[in-house]
Parts: structure tokens; C-alpha cells; sequence
């Protein structure tokens, strides 16, 4: 398995993300970019504030990233996470992949971040200008 | 025995701290674990969900806790 | 139709097309990579050379796009294609999407690749050891 | 009516050139084209397809062509 899996504090790099998935033997990589959308149901968001539990965080995404192996003809996987307050357009996760062919990028990148949505305990906070709410915590 | 129960998220806040100290029986579960939690902290009742986690791995209500495990409260998870 | 679709004789640069295609109304990019693999079917692949018929391939790459517009709630749509001689690691295609939620922006990229693949007038060239041929010609 | 027929990667080799210029009737359509292409470069025949373009939008065989016309011959695309 060749993976990177990292959670990070600073600005996640979109340059390095690909300069690493990028290699002779791939012919298509799909690369996920989530990024701080302004504004969430309607209401204008402030900022987004991320929080990890990290060890447990890091062993989750890397069993999503050996579950996208054991399904798909892929060769690297990358994922990023960013923890930390993050502004309107700043960039919460990236998540990389390649394979000899397109149809397996695609389908392990979209399968990586809807199941990290699901089962990694990374927490969101929506900042609004009137109060703040941790993200999917109530019904 | 006394375990530590870390919290992240909207659970720190119900805990107003960022771990609990709890005693449990010797032999007690997650399931346990969730009623004497729930007992001391009832907004926990609120929550879309939770889940345990022992030892960075999500547990089931069965499962039996030690004493050195590493525990945490998971809330719904929001990452990505 | 937030569009940029272009044709480049000089290297593709995934900066310049992650940047244009960030805003702060997206909260999900969908970014697709061709690279030029190191073997076609087992056999080892020196480098590759395009050739577009280039008022035509922009027009079509056009209509792609605005199908993707008509079939999927996205907000932006960059194409970049290279033409000319490729080395084994460089980039033929860059599609990138940007969506307010990630499923149409993979939905959209996909769908671009695949059309672009069937119906824009773009030929590509493999140059082995021990000859040429242009991929998809012949039966 | 004369008209020249832009070539692209495979049919540029078989034409030996980026474009031929021919005389066709001038009710032509891209039908006649096509079976005067295939007799003067008989190779096309061996394509897996190929589509003809007028004014950089493919055509069907019974659309009419205009001496104006821009006209192109698309072999099987590989793009991507």
C-alpha cells in the first residue's frame, strides 16, 4: 500500500498533494479538493473550525485507504486533513488517487471521502455571525 | 476501577472539559459505560448519536473495557 | 457557464487551474489528471504526441461543458488540454469542477473525461522502441 | 464545386499531407464525400470510423456541403 495519511495544522498544499500522487505508471489520478464554502443552508458562514481525534483519526482513514485498495486497481492514495480554524476557501481535506486507469481513481476518491465523512472522527464547528454549531451533533 | 474518558467536539462541551474520570465495575461494558455517562451528563441523551471508542477503535455495547484502555466519547463525526 | 476551456502547446500547470477553479461558494472540487503512462498494454511507451483540430475541439469541449451545466448543479468548469509531444509523466488533461456539494462536481468531471474522450477532436500518437501508432485508429 | 478537406492525425498520414482539395458535384453531401475520399485514399476504409466535420460540428451522411464550407475529416479521437 502506498499511502500518505496526514492531519495537519497549517494550510494544506495542493502542489505537493499531486507532485506526490503523480508517477510514471498512472495514467489518471483523481484528486478531491473540499473547501470552506461561505455560506451552509443559506446562512452565511464565518469560519470553520476542525477538531481530530487524532491517533484514532489516522488509523480510521488508513483503513479507508486499504479498503479503496482491496476494492479497486489503484496504486497511491493520499489523503490530508487539515484540524484548526479555517476561513471561507480554505481547504479542510485533499484526497489524491492513481491508477493505471481513470475509472478505479474515480471511484476509490469518492468512495475514500464518503466514507471518511462517515467513520472518521474529525468534528466540525460552523461559526455563523449569530452563534456556532458543531455540525450533524443533533438531529 | 477508574478510567479516563476522552471527549471531542460538541461532547467536550457537555463535559465542559476535555476528558472525564469515571469509576466503573471491573467488568463493565460499553454498555455500562454509556448508562453511568448518561446518567452525569444527560445532554448526552440530545445527541444524534454517539459511539465509544476503545483504544482508537470504535466498540460495540458488549465489549468489555479494562482499565488501561484508551477510551474517548466520539459525536457524530463531521470531518471533510 | 463559468467556463475556461483551453488548448495549450506548453506544459499544463495544476496550480493555475486548482487556483482559477477555487471560489468561495464551492465546497467541493472535483479534479481530474491524465498523465502520460510509461506502458500500453504491457508494452513500454517512449512518449506520446497530440493533435488537435483546435477550432473544433474548443467548440466541442464547449458543448461537453454545457451539458455538464444542464445535468449537474455546478459552478465552474475548467478543461485544460496539452497538444504536441507529451514525455512519460506529463499531463495531457487537467478537468477540474467545482460544486456546491461534491457529488454533482464528480458527477460533472466524470462525465467531462468520458465525453471528452468519445467526441473531442484530439489524437494521440504512442511512440514505442519500435515504432508509432495513433491509439484507436485502426480496429 | 472544389472544396479541401482538412486532415488530422491518422488521415493526415494516409493523405500524405493536412489537407486535399477536391471537386465534387455541387449538391454534394457528406455522403459523396465519403465515397470519393474512399476511392482516391482507399486506407480509410481500414479505420475503425471515422466522421466528417462541417464548420467544426460533425455531420450526418445526408447533410449537403458548400463550397464555404470548412470541411475536415475526424478519424477515430484519442484525446484525454
Amino acid at each position: 500500500m502506498n499511502t500518505v495519511i496526514k492531519i495537519f495544522s497549517a494550510p494544506l498544499n495542493i502542489q505537493s498533494a499531486t507532485d506526490w500522487i503523480m508517477s510514471p505508471e498512472s495514467g489518471g489520478i483523481d484528486v478531491f479538493i473540499g473547501t470552506v464554502r461561505n455560506a451552509t443552508k443559506g446562512k452565511p458562514v464565518i469560519r470553520l473550525e476542525f477538531e481530530a481525534y487524532e491517533p484514532m483519526a489516522i488509523a480510521e482513514m488508513e483503513k479507508i485507504a486499504k479498503q479503496a485498495f482491496e476494492k479497486w486497481p489503484v496504486q497511491k492514495i493520499l489523503i490530508h486533513h487539515r484540524t484548526g480554524v479555517l476561513e471561507v476557501g480554505e481547504i479542510p481535506v485533499i484526497i489524491a488517487v492513481s491508477a493505471a486507469h481513470r475509472a478505479a481513481a474515480f471511484d476509490a476518491c469518492r468512495f475514500i471521502i464518503d466514507t471518511l465523512k462517515q467513520t472518521v472522527p474529525i468534528w466540525k464547528k460552523e461559526i455563523f455571525e449569530d452563534g456556532e454549531v458543531w455540525v450533524a451533533a443533533h438531529p | 476501577m477508574n478510567i479516563k474518558v476522552l471527549a471531542f467536539g460538541i461532547s467536550k462541551e457537555i463535559f465542559g472539559r476535555s476528558s472525564v474520570n469515571l469509576e466503573l465495575a471491573n467488568d463493565a461494558t460499553v454498555y455500562n459505560l454509556k448508562y453511568v455517562l448518561e446518567h452525569q451528563y444527560p445532554r448526552l441523551k440530545q445527541l444524534a448519536s454517539y459511539m465509544i471508542a476503545v483504544n482508537n477503535e470504535y466498540a460495540l455495547p458488549g465489549d468489555t473495557i479494562h482499565e488501561r484502555d484508551e477510551i474517548a466519547i466520539i459525536p457524530p463525526v463531521s470531518g471533510g
